[in-house]
């Protein structure tokens, strides 16, 4: 590793003192504190849109604040640019990452600190540590590949990859396992170890409550943009900390979610895609139950879902919906027979940013007659109907006529949601529905199946958090390597199992 | 530094609370004409009076016609570089009908319908080829409408031998150029209420909405279902349909059809939506943008011939407001913030 | 410059129809110091600054106001239709107009005509009777001049083999330089039309079209086009190795003066375009002031070739190269 | 690293798919095109016409060159065609006045005019930069802008007359010339697509455009500095446009603004566009652009050569470009990534 060891400060590694920042109409952080000690592991817990990723810019010099006063390893720092940032060896890991998708895993990990000779680029010198460096973190990822030609969770390893490339003091990580699977998120704890042992600083970022309870020394709650309190976290509960952060007391626990498995919704037989990350697939879901599927990055599970809604191409197989043969599924014919898809990227397949939140939720019903008679839209209809279903997912802000970028992760996510409840639908396939959104948020969207299975309908749940689909679904299919490994259900249904259903391969290819 | 703060707060459309000092700056463009028409009332007294204003609209109507006809696609990510041999080729086109009808004894209904429909027959093809090869083939705008501006230019010169085409009928120019309803002209009441219609399009219904929705997020559009294909289709359609009634409303003015009719009109469009304010990264802009671009490159124009501003001279003061204009809209959005 | 007034002209009187040989001379000055505008395709090359030059000298000697606005190129006859507008809001006594497309102008003259704004056309051609008056030699009969030129330096016997760059496709002008030319070509049996070749009268742009003749055509040896095409073509067929190659322009340039005295060319047209300019100016003014005007005035074209050119009277086909175009000229 | 934990192998079809995506088909049509033309006509491959053909490809690829490296880093430069005149002009009323005030001296006349003209293109792309990185104007406004303003200087200069007087010896010794049996600008595109080519690969200036079009915030939280590279992009292009406009006014002998116009600017986008490079930045390859520059002038010499009609060449043109870039388009089509 290439961190240098600084002697260990007297004083805290960061110090800020009444940090401000607003943006339009919004007072994103309002006279903030924060210490972080060299050392030790600092969580940020804080609902979507709570100030988190403003306060980790702020540090890392993206945005300078509007007042407060930043102190780091005993100095005064002013007008902190990215640059000096990582002069100093603030490094942060951004939860909207900062890759370049055209060029390579190894530029991106250079980019702004080139190795050069009067300008000149040292190519081999790079690639030689870019490779050592990816080596000692134990990342499975090509230094000579294109970003864009990775899946999130490589590039999630990309964006960690290039914050541990030179010398790191305070090490900013917002979310980083929101899209990594046990192994590399295993990784990354044992690199947090080691950081820690070297008197690295690390603010960390996360809405699971599991990583909070193994990694935490400190948490700094914060609530609209304001520091609520600062504590130990060895001496505190995890209900002490969901209460501090929304301001009323939530249970934790998983929904209880009674499935009444009936027809079949969903019949996929011998399922093969063109680009061969699926292969001879047989799966089913019913209705009245959530229908699971975990595995490992990679491993295709994403792409079969894609598949039926109709965004991977299939070269063999059939799909069968309610017992219908379905041949060419598209987006549009997949609504209109009652299958609703809801991305795992909301920035790149979700929602359209700059539009209001009410066009960007109306925009699968357009085809509807509560929305449009004749291709002219109903504007009026429009905004009761959208407004009440916003309103029943508890949006924040409640405006709908605010444009959808200006929402937090999980608001984000209830405008997602929120377009189901525009239109009749059977089949809601969800890819990393929890991805990115808090605590409080996550339930919500549980609750929000809870009621769709409840009602009838089929679910099916594509998730990289294991706790998640082990508890949500009612049958629980385990991929690897574009197949189905295994199919469980009831007390089959465990963490050991789904485990070893993913290593399975492995272990047996070790032991030939 | 500051780069960043500005692409994220470009993103928010959030509407703040109206100061008087925001409401002026909201208005910066039309401020700025009212300036740049009352700096050249003072040169030249001519420049405010009722004939010229009225000659500035009706020039205006041209320009924002065809610079609506580019924000339909501009919205969509898009642009059409065909948009000016599209218009020689329909003006051609519709003016050979015309000739052709009037030769073999119809009457003058008949040779109307003969220069219309051949005109917006010319016009929804070339539209089709052009939407055709960006939705369905993939091809990005630039190329597919730059190799359809080439085929346009060679099918204008070839159908009319390369001179300009006589036996355009007196109704025709009657209707859509020298008529006037209410003193209105023409070329103006078609103009106000092509851009009525079009504005409620965009705002009112599925497909501008689409519009608008896919020219921001694509792949979003596409997986909420929107017929993105076919919607990339019928813009340009429209958009060329848009330019072939702006030709015929040309080829009126001009009396007869004219192989180089739109020789330079394909940027002059795009240059009029994107300094009113059109964004070429799509999604923003509408009917408002385009006719205000439009009234400010004609009154530019029209103020420096007014004021006796020599010929090349004028084509250095354009390119240099061009950019302040421009200038001046963006640090209005940075004001809003 | 030289000291030789420009009138009288020799210039054919076409007003009837059948143009008659007639001496123009104009007016020594106007009544009233009018306002008059001048509307160009563009001042992008020598032969208008010329045409610029007649109407500025003339304006100047007649002591009236005159505006000149260029359109900046053919491809801008919607601009060139806006300035007319600008132009008739200005409320000028008279408009002289350098048409880029005659019948794309008609309506424009029937408005001034019904607002009663006398316009006069110079220098490109017009439908017939669109004006009051006009000035310009025949396009088509200029084209055939040049033919008959080549011609008449033809010994009898010799194979032409020849390629037209007629210029810009679409512009009218250049096809009926082509057409006149083929006229007179079609005279000679033995002279032959390989190929024309239109394009953008840019001498970049007629450079590559020459080049790829000269290998599409290894048996052309007569080139005959625009004025930047001949100046494309000197290099050209130097390069190629070419001396035997003929060269003909359709016009007069300052390039073709020179390389006509460099002997780099055979010949090339004119058709006085400084007179043209001066007598628009004057037919204008008489327009105004309701006296009697030749309505249609034909220049004689004449070609011009090594031993015509030192008779040449030359400030009536270019301007001087010491003069820079004036855009108006206030009346004193 | 522990194999055993390697959960999913790379799958192999991405290199083959890479390689077919990054080089595209161009070439590949380039080849058919030159031996289906070698084929049809022997005065094809004649020394002259092949002579003929770099040369232009050479102007065009020069132009090209600047335009994709302005386009990779996201933006757009309209005002080359103008840069190219007002070089032409200005590099020959240079030389014409030192001609006049040191007759002779024809290395200091050659000298003053062609700095004078590069100068140009130093001080557009100056204003373009500067408005584009500074105060943040679109690109494509401000080259549009400053393509009104540059072609009006020119044209005020010159008036549109031919400017002569240059010496006889940057014609003909320069111009005109050949060495190893290539033209100049064949020498010059050479070393300009080399330079270029190393610069886009390694060196920070071309790293950096790639990383400002690919993503412009993930370059500012890297650290990059976006401005000076943006103001650098735009040089090059107006520097590259200002030598076209230099080598094109030695072929042809005199100083001309009718060199620039659109006709070269819209080539110029068409040839970065069709050799690859993505109008929405971060993507593309100067030797593809370079390779894209030949095929289309080779196209244009093959219709001339093949005796069509001038009147129907755009069309053929027209129809040739978008099947070639559909070509490309559906070979390399890749499926969308999450
Ligand atoms: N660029 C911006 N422009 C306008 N408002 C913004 C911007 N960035 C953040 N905000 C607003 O600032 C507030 C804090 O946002 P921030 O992204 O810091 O939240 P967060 O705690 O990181 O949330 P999450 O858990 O969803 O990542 C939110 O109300 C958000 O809408
Ligand atoms: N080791 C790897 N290196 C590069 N690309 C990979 C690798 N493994 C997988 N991919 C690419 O990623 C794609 C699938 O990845 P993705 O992570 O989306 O799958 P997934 O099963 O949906 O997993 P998840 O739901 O965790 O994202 C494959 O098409 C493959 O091209
Ligand atoms: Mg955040
Ligand atoms: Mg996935």
């Amino acid at each position: 590793m290439n961190v240098e060891i600084d002697p260990r400060p007297a004083e805290p590694l960061l110090q800020l003192r009444g940090i401000s920042k607003r943006f339009t109409g919004v007072r994103a952080l309002d006279r903030v504190d924060l210490d972080v000690r060299a050392g030790e592991l600092h969580v940020l817990f804080g609902e979507n849109g709570a100030g988190k990723s403003t306060l980790i810019n702020v540090v890392s010099g993206t945005f300078p604040p509007d007042e407060g006063t930043f102190q780091f390893g005993g100095e005064e720092i002013h007008h902190l640019t990215p640059q000096r940032a990582r002069e100093i060896g603030i490094s942060p890991v951004f939860q909207e990452f900062s890759l370049i998708p055209s060029l390579t895993v190894e530029e991106n990990l250079f980019l702004g600190r080139e190795v050069t000779r009067g300008g000149v680029l040292r190519a081999r010198e790079m690639r030689k540590r870019a490779r050592a460096l990816i080596d000692e973190l134990g990342f499975d990822l090509d230094p000579a590949q294109r970003i864009d030609d990775l899946s999130r969770a490589h590039q999630q390893m990309a964006e960690i990859a290039k914050a541990l490339l030179g010398r790191v003091r305070l090490l900013i990580l917002d979310e980083p396992t929101a899209s990594l699977t046990e192994r590399e998120t295993g990784r990354l704890f044992e690199l947090i170890a080691r950081l820690k042992s070297q008197d690295v600083g690390l603010i960390y970022v996360s809405h699971r409550m599991r990583e909070i309870r193994a990694l935490a020394d400190r948490v700094t709650v914060l609530r609209d943009g304001r520091h609520i309190r600062t504590l130990d976290a060895a001496n505190s509960t995890d209900g002490e900390l969901v209460e501090l952060m929304t301001g009323r007391t939530i249970d934790l626990l998983f929904p209880a979610i009674a499935h009444q498995p009936d027809k079949v919704m969903v019949d996929v037989e011998n399922l093969t895609l063109a680009d061969g990350s699926v292969r001879e697939v047989n799966f089913h879901a019913r209705a009245g139950e959530i229908t699971g599927i975990a595995g490992l990055v990679g491993c295709g599970k994403s792409e079969l879902i894609r598949a039926i809604y109709g965004i991977e191409r299939a070269s063999a197989g059939a799909i069968r919906i309610d017992g219908a043969p379905y041949e060419f599924p598209t987006p549009r014919q997949s609504l209109k027979r009652g299958i609703a898809y809801f991305p795992a990227n909301r920035i790149a397949e979700g929602l359209a940013l700059s539009r209001p939140i009410r066009e960007n939720a109306s925009i699968t019903g357009l085809d509807l007659p509560a929305f449009a008679r004749f291709g002219v839209l109903r504007q009026a209809a429009e905004r009761v109907t959208i407004a009440g279903i916003m309103e029943q997912l508890q949006l924040r802000p409640p405006n709908i006529e605010r444009s959808a970028g200006a929402l937090s992760g999980g608001n984000r996510q209830k405008v997602m949601l929120g377009r189901a409840l525009t239109r009749e639908l059977t089949v809601f396939l969800f890819d990393e529905p929890s991805v990115g959104i808090d605590v409080g948020a996550k339930l919500e969207v549980y609750e929000f199946m809870k009621r769709l299975v409840e009602a009838g309908a089929a679910v099916i749940v594509v998730s990289s958090e294991l706790p998640e689909v082990l508890a949500l679904s009612n049958r629980l299919y385990v991929m690897h390597q574009g197949r189905i490994a295994a199919e469980l259900t009831g007390t089959a249904k465990t963490e050991q199992n789904v485990l070893s259903s993913f290593f399975r391969d492995h272990l047996a290819a070790e032991v030939a | 530094m500051s780069d960043l703060e500005l692409t994220v707060a470009a993103k928010d459309t959030d509407r703040p609370k109206l100061t008087l000092g925001r409401r002026l700056w909201s208005a910066v463009l039309p401020v700025a004409l009212a300036v740049l028409l009352l700096g050249f009332t003072a040169v030249d007294r001519g420049v405010l009076s009722p004939a010229n204003l009225l000659n500035i609209a009706q020039q205006t109507s041209y320009l924002a016609l065809f610079a609506m006809a580019q924000t339909v696609v501009i919205l969509t990510r898009g642009f059409d570089l065909a948009l000016g041999p599209t218009v020689s080729m329909v003006s051609v086109g519709s003016a050979l009908a015309m000739a052709g009808a009037t030769a073999s004894g119809h009457g003058a209904g008949a040779v109307l319908l003969a220069g219309l429909g051949a005109g917006f027959a010319l016009g929804i093809a070339c539209g089709l080829f052009n939407g055709g090869v960006v939705a369905l083939l993939g091809v990005n705008p630039f190329v597919a409408t730059l190799g359809s501006y080439n085929i346009a230019i060679g099918i204008a010169t070839t159908l009319s031998a390369g001179r300009p085409v006589q036996g355009v009928p007196a109704p025709f120019s009657q209707i859509f150029y020298s008529g006037s309803i209410l003193g209105v002209p023409a070329a103006i009441v078609i103009t106000l209420a092509v851009g009525i219609a079009l504005h409620l399009l965009l705002a009112r219904t599925v497909f501008g909405r689409s519009l608008y929705l896919i020219g921001t997020n694509p792949r979003a559009a596409a997986v909420a279902g929107l017929p993105v294909k076919r919607i990339l289709v019928a813009a340009y359609v429209l958009c060329s349909w848009l330019a072939a009634l702006g030709a015929i409303m040309m080829t009126a003015r001009t009396g007869s059809g004219e192989p180089n009719l739109g020789g330079a009109l394909s940027l002059q469009a795009i240059a009029g939506a994107v300094v009113g304010g059109t964004s070429l990264a799509g999604g923003r802009g509408g009917v408002g943008t385009a006719v205000l671009g439009a009234l400010f490159i004609t009154i530019l124009s029209n103020g420096m011939n007014l004021t006796r501003i020599d010929g090349y001279v004028q084509m250095v003061v354009l390119g240099a407001i061009v950019i302040i204009g421009v200038l001046l809209d963006r640090l209005r959005q940075e004001r809003r913030q | 410059g030289t000291e030789t007034p420009w009138f009288p002209m020799k210039v054919y009187d076409a007003s009837s129809g059948t143009p008659k040989p007639a001496d123009y001379t104009p007016l020594p000055k106007a009544e009233k110091p009018y306002r008059l505008c001048v509307l160009f395709p563009h001042m992008k090359d020598s032969f208008w600054v010329a045409v610029a030059y007649g109407i500025v000298k003339q304006a100047d000697a007649m002591n009236i106001n005159m505006n000149l606005y260029e359109a900046g190129g053919y491809e801008n006859l919607p601009k060139q239709l806006s300035q007319f507008d600008d132009c008739m809001a200005s409320g000028p006594d008279a408009i002289i107009v350098g048409a880029i497309s005659g019948a794309g102008l008609s309506k424009k003259f029937e408005e001034a005509k019904a607002k009663g704004v006398p316009v006069v056309g110079v220098t490109n051609p017009l439908p017939p009777n669109a004006l009051p008056a006009a000035n310009y030699v025949d396009f088509v009969a200029m084209g055939e001049v040049t033919g008959d030129g080549l011609l008449a330096q033809t010994k009898p016997g010799d194979k032409l083999n020849i390629v037209t760059f007629p210029g810009p496709a679409g512009s009218g002008w250049a096809e009926s330089f082509n057409e006149g030319f083929k006229k007179a070509i079609a005279k000679n049996s033995n002279a032959r039309i390989l190929a024309e070749k239109f394009g953008d009268s840019g001498v970049a742009v007629q450079l590559q079209l020459i080049q790829d003749a000269l290998q599409a055509y290894p048996g052309m040896n007569v080139i005959w086009g625009t004025a930047p095409t001949a100046e494309a073509a000197i290099g050209a067929v130097a390069e190629a190795g070419r001396s035997d190659l003929k060269i003909v322009s359709s016009y007069e340039n300052q390039a073709m003066l020179d390389a006509l005295n460099r002997g780099d060319i055979l010949a090339f047209a004119t058709q006085y375009p400084v007179g043209e300019g001066a007598i628009a100016i004057d037919q204008a003014v008489r327009l105004i002031e309701k006296k009697p005007v030749m309505s249609l005035v034909q220049p004689v074209a004449t070609v011009i070739d090594k031993t015509s050119a030192p008779k040449l009277q030359m400030d009536l086909v270019l301007a001087p190269a010491s003069w820079t175009p004036v855009y108006s000229v206030k009346a004193k | 690293m522990n194999t055993a934990l390697v959960a999913a192998a790379p799958r192999g079809s991405i290199s083959l798919r890479s390689i077919a995506g990054r080089i595209g088909l161009l070439p590949a049509l380039l080849v058919v095109l030159v031996a289906g033309m070698s084929a049809v006509d022997a005065q094809f491959y004649g020394i002259i016409n092949v002579l003929n053909i770099l040369r232009n490809a050479s102007l065009l690829a020069i132009v090209a060159c600047g335009q994709a490296l302005v386009i990779i880093a996201g933006g757009f430069d309209l005002s080359v065609g103008a840069v190219v005149a007002l070089a032409s002009v200005v590099t020959a009323k240079t030389m014409a006045a030192t001609a006049a005030a040191f007759p002779g001296s024809n290395i200091l006349i050659i000298a003053s005019g062609v700095a004078a003209g590069l100068g140009c293109g130093v001080a557009v792309g100056l204003v373009n930069g500067f408005c584009v990185a500074k105060l943040k104007v679109s690109g494509f406004v401000v080259t549009l802008g400053t393509m009104s303003a540059t072609a009006g200087v020119g044209l005020m200069i010159t008036n549109g007359i031919p400017i002569y007087g240059m010496p006889e010896i940057f014609v003909k010794g320069f111009g005109r010339a050949q060495a190893f049996a290539l033209p100049t600008a064949a020498h010059v595109a050479l070393i300009v697509i080399l330079v270029m080519v190393f610069a886009q690969r390694r060196t920070l200036f071309g790293r950096y455009v790639y990383a400002i079009g690919g993503n412009v915030d993930a370059a500012v939280v890297s650290g990059v500095t976006i401005q000076r590279h943006i103001v650098g992009t735009y040089l090059v292009s107006s520097v590259l446009a200002a030598l076209t406009g230099i080598l094109l006014t030695a072929q042809v002998g005199s100083g001309q603004a009718s060199f620039g116009g659109d006709r070269i600017m819209l080539q110029s986008i068409a040839a970065a566009v069709i050799g690859g490079v993505s109008l929405r930045g971060g993507i593309g390859r100067i030797e593809i652009v370079a390779i894209s520059a030949l095929f289309l002038t080779i196209l244009g010499n093959a219709l001339n050569l093949l005796h069509v009609d001038s009147r129907l060449q755009p069309v053929f043109l027209g129809v040739i470009m978008v099947a070639a870039v559909a070509l490309d388009e559906l070979s390399r089509r890749r499926k969308p990534r999450v």
